[in-house]
């Protein structure tokens, strides 16, 4: 493969290493909902939730344990194979800085954990 | 039996469900020494587990091969309990697992929490098809004890053969039990003759 | 409302459809996400976009989504959407293939799509596996694995899709994971957005039918794998082809410029009503 | 010095038929070479570019026919054309046509089978491929030309059909009329009808893909109009989405079924030649019907009371014209160039009324007038 | 306790056509998992290579169908199988077997079609298709079990028929017979009747590998065997080499097919139930004939005099066995999961002498023996 | 008795079949030629020789040859070989294939023919176009080309056979052409005793089809040209790409080592009889 | 011609033979009025010329459109001689390329040596076909000059008008020539009302 | 392509420059035939002779003009597409050179001119 010719950097690569991301100090700044009819309980969100804001009932389902912690990355909800996990940032500032990302979005982000 | 005796397992993929179909039918046919056939149905395309296995049995053979009014019907949750439940014949049999089954259509039903046992007692839900294969063994005349645990133990993987015969008398057990607190005179499937 | 729930409300059938066929887990699911997002970054119109699958778990993804939604034969997706394309170009076709749809028995059409560098976008779901029929090896099972006709393990070498598609002339081939579901994204609007023939291969699991079969695990274990195997592009420029040795990498392997087909066919025309036949000549 | 007139041609079966795919709007052709279809392929290369069409050589027929469909759904009326070896192939594609009600013209140029056969020899050896060749059971039109005009007048009539009937429609015509070329005039495009599907008129929330209407045939959206749909090869719903319920896969099989049984009338072709008084008649297509033609017109000079039912649509199989010949008719012939497809079908249909001959060849040769004029003085 | 007897297996009906083909001699199968066929290479895959045979996953079943010709070729009995789309796909190879007369055989499980259809859904859609699926003129050897035992037994016949006759055989059965798991006693290897192709014995020199025979059938060398020869999809003269003679190419196809109907008296199989004094006959075949069978034995009890004529070869259309059954029936019945396809061979060799009546299911259901019993009471 | 007409006599069917079907000039009897001397070399009996084609002039070859002989349906040559092989590996199984029956129709089988390392030898005879139905364009044609499906020129880009044949996994691939006549000998010599699948691509002219609509002159024009253009591999090294533009690179591209198909195959087997079936497991 | 008059010509692949057929179709039907059909026959697959071309010609529609008995054979090589002769009516005439035909099968055969003409005359080999055209419209009665002049002209490529307008005249003059000393008598077909 | 890697030199690679042997001494070291049953006239024997032995006759095919001048090589033999000329050295030495090629064919040989 003449890979080297033409392939191109994704940038941002280096943001595959860990959240570094200080945890934040106001509670509750995200709404987390979960669409029970829609979740499988396949524990995706609650497994790399970087913030240990998920966890798992009895049933296997996920409930949000501790909302505080939650910095609203939206990784649950990305992640989430099918559509039951929403994430809303309450803060103005976080949802600008996503919206930065979709101006470029070429990097691999914050792998969590 | 000169007549056809009809099972339906209902139940989600990954309940095995189609297992139980296979040890029930092998249990009835190649111990038992009755004509039997099984049949499943699929979803879309063969992903993930069967919902559905039909097993009829007879002393004749058999040429329908499908289920149409069901003497006994296992439903291991809710889903097919409802949809299957209006095929089972008036004087018919309903096992369901109370685990997930929380609303049963006839007071008739025999309700035992097969997953629950299987969690609690054997933490290892994988076995409460055995357990319930205990049940029906338990429940009705078409099948011996010994022949249904010859059956499950020639069917279950090697080393696992303690827990399964274990499950399978609980569900025995179980279903005894349940039987004697339901003085359940109504529920002895009339033109089977015992096998032995 | 959460971003993402504006977007299921405006590109998914999410009155009808849902909860989706899909195991729990899979991460099938995960892709319709990013592909969804993509779209919406791209900011194409609905009514424009074509997404056109071929048959396997993947091939389902076109039901769900309110688009144009053609779910064709096993292997032959790239064959419609070249007629699609071909027919109206102003129509961004984006075709959605499993492994085995893609490359085994689809192989062919793969290959001469990116040839003739037809304005297309093809995701490739790589879960390992033939998922829908039950777990059979594919062309990209690694060497080694089990499944339901490799009982005794595979022996096949496995292809590598996105080389492939580099050999045979793609002008922009992107690798991504479930795992890395932002780079999914982004990977899959450059496809989207990219002149000519776009391939984003995308590293899933299918932990029911191959995982099972493995001992790989759960989803979430197989996506961990993901994360703890995949090299970036220039990472992996670094690293020697040893330490490659059953890595993924992922990123941007290959974006470059080709006229595509329909632009080339465009001269055609213009040389048809010239009357240049060589027929006459 | 006469001048010759305007739109009088010498032209071959294969020209003809893209001409008449022209004339009726045809503006892709995806196709693969193949003896003897491959004129189609070529003359379609040199003009679709001129009239803005889009001519594409796929890697084979599977991919032709795939791409056809493509091109159909995305509006573009839209033809392939091969001969036995990539009739089979493209089999399954076909049958997603049917199952999805795509539009689309399908020529089969027969040569002799099965397998490689003789490319460059005719035959009619595909004429219940042609019906059966797809696996489940799907509705097929399939026409017949026999003449170099009647391949430009059947080409606009599959176009036509098909649209209509948002259905494939297969031209099935044997060697040595793809190869003849004969002298004929054009209409001008102008004087064709043509006919286009009929897309939906309601708001696109209203749209319903696969409902049914009177004549069993539903308007048909393409993408990027604005009517979002699914179209799908598995079974399904009015509004194209798989479906699992017998309620409406059941109901589903029927109407497509059915909207080509509402359309025999028009679909059903025939041409009877001096049947009013026949004792004995023929019944043949393609360029076999010439033959039978002519052994008509010399044994009704020595006397023998014979006539012709030239089948131009073979498929659906034309029930009411054989019960009408053999009102009267009690002999029939049916000469084919293979080892007897129609002839099942007239026995079928016969229901032992008539006595049914069959001449069959399968060596290469085409059928001559003498060989028909043999059997008929040998039955008379 | 009653101990389980040693040959007696709760089997499907899958697995059942892979036991018949091993014990038949069955050493290749090459082909690509599709429901609901899978099982049968998924089982392949595990027992070939404990018995030294080869199991190989193709591409797609194009190369399936290849492979397993070469196969053959090479002297390995070999076979493949699939369902509706790859039947479809298998069609222009299956053509090649036909007309280079190599053995091999074919399992097309039938699912609900056209196209992708409903995968896990029965049908008989694909009747039609066995028979005339490929291009051009060719014989075809169909076989429809409808018990797991006959899927054992009807594999093996398979085979035999595919080597005795030098053709490809399909064994066509529908998805319930395919995945019903009955329990069966298999006999023992020994005691089932397996068949090898003839293999010439002259000096090379003097074979001719296409040379006509009393049967029809020429002895058939195999590569390596020493026999150096040419095999071709070409129409071909007796030397194999590719010919344009039509007194070569036409005794060629003659002889393809006059093997078969050489063979009808062994190929034809069929169960005559009850029908020595039936008024009404049912005929059917696959998993409908179980409950055309429950239907005449609970009609019989009603009083009224039906029979069943149980079609276990669908190709060659056993006419015979229809004569014999119309003698004293004058009421049929063709109940199909399909819109009536062996119902029209039917039609055709009746000639009329009894009515026909059909019952076609097309919404993936099974026909039950309610469904039937009800057309019975209608028409007695 | 000169060389050539003892094999003449002992590998050609030379009583019946001769002078061949291919138009005067050729580059397929040539191909011929270099088939039995390189067969010959490798002192196999004609008894374990199994000559395989497709369909198109190069297909006719069989016919001419006095080995087990098979000619198939076109482009699927290589499964018919698979099938042999696999139920007879004594038998050496050549594969010759036209440019279009290889890559066009069968590019599926050839790629994945290579990947499993299948132990057949491909003759790929690459004239540029569709020499058997009259000139059509091929995948092999190059852009701005004639054919009579590409009157206003060909837009296409082609595939690089060899090149593809090296990504699929092929362990040998040797391009020669039919001017280079004796390196053709070898390389198809070291392919047929190549354990593995190996590729042979041969650049072979059709004067007749292609030649004519492209003006290139007779068979001995095109054959000059062949000379003219040919640079071998070290050449090749040492050349920029600018220079490259447009010449054929001669010579062994590729020699690896590579278990094939059948030796993992009898590992399989082992182990089937060894019960080590994950059913069981 | 009430009735059909059948021509065949006959050559090897890369003399025209198929132009030739075109062109006597076409100015028999374009020009001429007739009802025409052309028909040819191909080798293995279509590579390479053809070998044949038949033209029949007829006031009536035509059904049958291959050649039966020939009226006129034209034979540009030995082979097609040998091997179309016997197709040809008793009284038919045969025209054959003297350059290649070195053996006639009847003493009434026309010979004129087509290549040698074109080679020598034209020192171009194509035009062959074209003089024969010219010796074709000589010898018979079934089309006009002036129409065959037309029709090869509408057919040939720009540029080479006036070296195929000649190429035809010399196959007539020459036809006329060898007509001429033959004293052909026989060869004019009987049925044939000449087209004005 | 990592052509590199895996490629290898055909060895005499370098032969393909013009042939340099000096030209016989003896005369008529070789017998060439010339079948014109099988024959096409396709003249590449000719145009391909390094030597230019061979000639065109008036109607396209070969002949032997210049015996003596023929080095045996072979190349119009194994170029021509109808096997319809051979070539006999009837030097024992000859033979025994083309023996040894065999026992190591991987050279690009002598191109010709
Ligand atoms: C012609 C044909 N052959 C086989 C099949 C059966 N089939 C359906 S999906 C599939 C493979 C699915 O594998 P992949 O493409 O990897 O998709 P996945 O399910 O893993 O997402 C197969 C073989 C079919 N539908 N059509
Ligand atoms: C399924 C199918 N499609 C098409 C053809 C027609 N066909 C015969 S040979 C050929 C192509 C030949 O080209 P190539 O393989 O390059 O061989 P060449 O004649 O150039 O040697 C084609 C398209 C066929 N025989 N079968
Ligand atoms: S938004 Fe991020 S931190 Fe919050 S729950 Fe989801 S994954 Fe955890
Ligand atoms: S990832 Fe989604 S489906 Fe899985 S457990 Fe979380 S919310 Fe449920
Ligand atoms: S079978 Fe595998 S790929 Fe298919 S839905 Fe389930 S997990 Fe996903
Ligand atoms: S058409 Fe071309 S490839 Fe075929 S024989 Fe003639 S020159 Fe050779
Ligand atoms: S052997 Fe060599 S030198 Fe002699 S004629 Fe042939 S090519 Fe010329
Ligand atoms: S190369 Fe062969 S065919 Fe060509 S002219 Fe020379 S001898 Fe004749
Ligand atoms: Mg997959
Ligand atoms: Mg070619």
């Amino acid at each position: 493969m003449k890979a080297e010719k033409v392939s191109q950097a994704p940038e941002g690569a280096s943001e595959i290493a860990p959240d570094k991301q200080p945890k934040p100090k106001r509670a509750a700044v995200t709404k987390i909902d979960i669409f029970k009819a829609w979740c499988k309980a396949c524990g995706i969100c609650v497994a790399f939730c970087p913030k240990g804001v998920l966890a798992i009932d009895e049933e296997g389902y996920p409930f949000v344990e501790d909302l505080d912690s939650c910095t609203g990355c939206g990784w649950c909800e990305i992640r989430c194979p099918d559509f039951a996990i929403t994430v809303e940032s309450r803060r103005k500032r976080r949802r600008v800085e996503r919206k930065d990302e979709k101006e470029a979005p070429q990097g691999i982000p914050d792998a969590g954990e | 039996m000169g007549e056809r005796y009809e099972v339906r397992l209902g139940g989600s993929g990954g309940q095995g469900i189609i297992l139980s179909g296979i040890i029930l039918a092998e249990a009835l046919g190649l111990y038992g020494g009755k004509f039997v056939v099984q049949t499943q149905s699929y979803g879309p395309e063969a992903r993930g587990g069967a919902s559905r296995a039909d097993v009829v049995v007879s002393d004749e053979e058999i040429d329908y091969p499908k289920a149409i009014k069901l003497d006994l019907l296992l439903a291991m949750n809710q889903k097919s309990c409802d949809e299957y439940y209006r095929d089972l014949k008036e004087d018919g049999i309903l096992v369901v697992d109370s685990t997930f089954v929380t609303q049963v259509p006839t007071s008739k039903a025999i309700q035992i929490p097969f997953t629950k046992i299987a969690r609690e007692k054997f933490h290892r839900e994988i076995v409460a098809n055995i357990i319930s294969l205990g049940a029906i063994t338990e429940l009705t005349n078409i099948i011996s004890h010994k022949f249904m645990e010859a059956a499950v133990l020639a069917r279950v993987p090697k080393g696992t053969e303690k827990l399964n015969r274990d499950a399978l008398k609980a569900g025995v057990i179980t279903a005894r039990k349940v039987k004697e607190s339901m003085r359940n005179e109504d529920i002895q499937p009339q033109e089977f003759q015992r096998e032995d | 409302m959460p971003e993402i729930t504006k977007l299921i409300y405006k590109y998914l059938r999410h009155d009808k459809k849902f909860p989706h066929v899909w195991c729990p887990g899979c991460g099938t699911g995960i892709i319709l996400g990013a592909l969804i997002r993509a779209i919406d970054r791209t900011g194409y119109e609905k009514d424009d976009i074509v997404l056109v699958s071929g048959i396997g778990c993947s091939g389902r993804i076109p039901v769900y989504v309110d688009f144009n939604t053609l779910h064709t034969t096993h292997g032959r997706a790239l064959t419609f959407a070249t007629g699609i394309k071909l027919a109206n170009s102003n129509l961004n076709v984006i075709v959605i293939m499993g492994d085995g749809d893609a490359i085994a028995i689809g192989g062919n059409h793969f290959i001469h799509a990116a040839r003739r560098n037809i304005d297309l976008t093809a995701i490739i779901v790589n879960n390992n596996v033939y998922g829908m029929t039950g777990g059979q090896y594919s062309p990209t099972t690694p060497y080694g694995m089990r499944a339901t006709t490799a009982v005794y393990s595979n022996i096949e070498q496995e292809f590598k899709i996105s080389e492939l598609a580099v050999t045979a002339g793609a002008v922009f081939v992107g690798r991504g994971t479930v795992y890395h579901a932002k780079l999914l994204d982004s990977l899959i609007e450059r496809a989207i957005l990219k002149k000519g023939f776009g391939v984003v291969e995308v590293i899933s699991h299918c932990h029911i039918q191959y995982g099972k079969q493995n001992l790989l695990g759960s989803a979430v274990d197989m996506m961990k794998w993901q994360r703890d195997n995949a090299v970036t592009v220039q990472e992996a420029k670094r690293m020697k082809s040893e330490e490659l040795e059953g890595r993924i990498i992922i990123g941007v392997l290959v974006d470059k410029d080709l006229p595509i087909y329909q632009d080339e066919y465009d001269k055609v025309r213009e040389r048809a009503k010239e009357g240049l036949s060589s027929l006459e000549g | 010095m006469k001048k010759r007139r305007p739109r009088e041609f010498l032209m071959q079966g294969n020209e003809a038929v893209v001409e008449g795919a022209l004339v009726a709007g045809c503006r892709f052709f995806a196709g693969y070479p193949i003896t003897p279809a491959t004129e189609i392929a070529e003359i379609m290369s040199v003009k679709l570019p001129q009239v803005d069409g889009t001519f594409i050589q796929m890697e084979d027929e599977i991919a032709s026919m795939g791409a056809i469909i493509g091109a159909s759904l995305a509006g573009t009326k839209s033809m392939t054309a091969t001969s036995g070896p990539g009739f089979s192939l493209v089999q399954e594609n076909l049958g997603f046509a049917c199952m999805a009600e795509v539009p689309c013209v399908v020529g089969d140029v027969m040569r002799l089978g099965p397998s490689t056969g003789i490319p460059t020899y005719p035959s009619q050896g595909d004429v219940m491929q042609a019906r059966w060749g797809t696996h489940g059971d799907h509705p097929a039109i399939v026409l017949a030309p026999s003449t170099v005009r009647e391949c430009f007048d059947l080409s606009v009539k599959a176009f036509n059909l098909s649209e209509k009937y948002r259905t494939p429609v297969i031209l099935l015509f044997d060697e040595v009329v793809g190869h003849m070329r004969e002298k004929i005039t054009l209409p001008r495009p102008e004087e064709v009808e043509v006919i286009d599907r009929i897309r939906p008129t309601v708001p696109p929330e209203w749209y319903i893909p696969y409902e049914d209407t009177t004549q069993g045939v539903s308007p048909m959206a393409i993408f990027g109009d604005g009517y979002r749909f699914h179209v799908t090869g598995l079974a399904h719903d009015i509004r194209g989405f798989p479906t699992l319920r017998s309620d409406e896969i059941g109901p589903f099989m029927d109407r497509i079924h059915r909207k080509i049984t509402l359309g025999f009338p028009e679909i059903q072709m025939g041409e009877f030649f001096q049947l009013e008084d026949a004792d004995i008649a023929i019944i043949a297509y393609g360029s076999v019907a010439r033959s039978a033609r002519r052994a008509v017109i010399d044994a009704r000079e020595k006397g023998v009371k014979v006539g012709l039912l030239r089948l131009i649509t073979l498929w659906p199989f034309m029930r009411t014209a054989v019960e009408r010949v053999i009102q009267k008719a009690k002999m029939l012939i049916v000469p084919e160039m293979n080892m007897g497809q129609i002839s099942r079908e007239v026995k079928r249909v016969n229901e032992g009324k008539a006595k049914v001959n069959t001449i069959n060849r399968v060596d290469g040769l085409t059928i001559t007038p003498q060989q028909i004029l043999k059997r008929i003085r040998e039955v008379s």
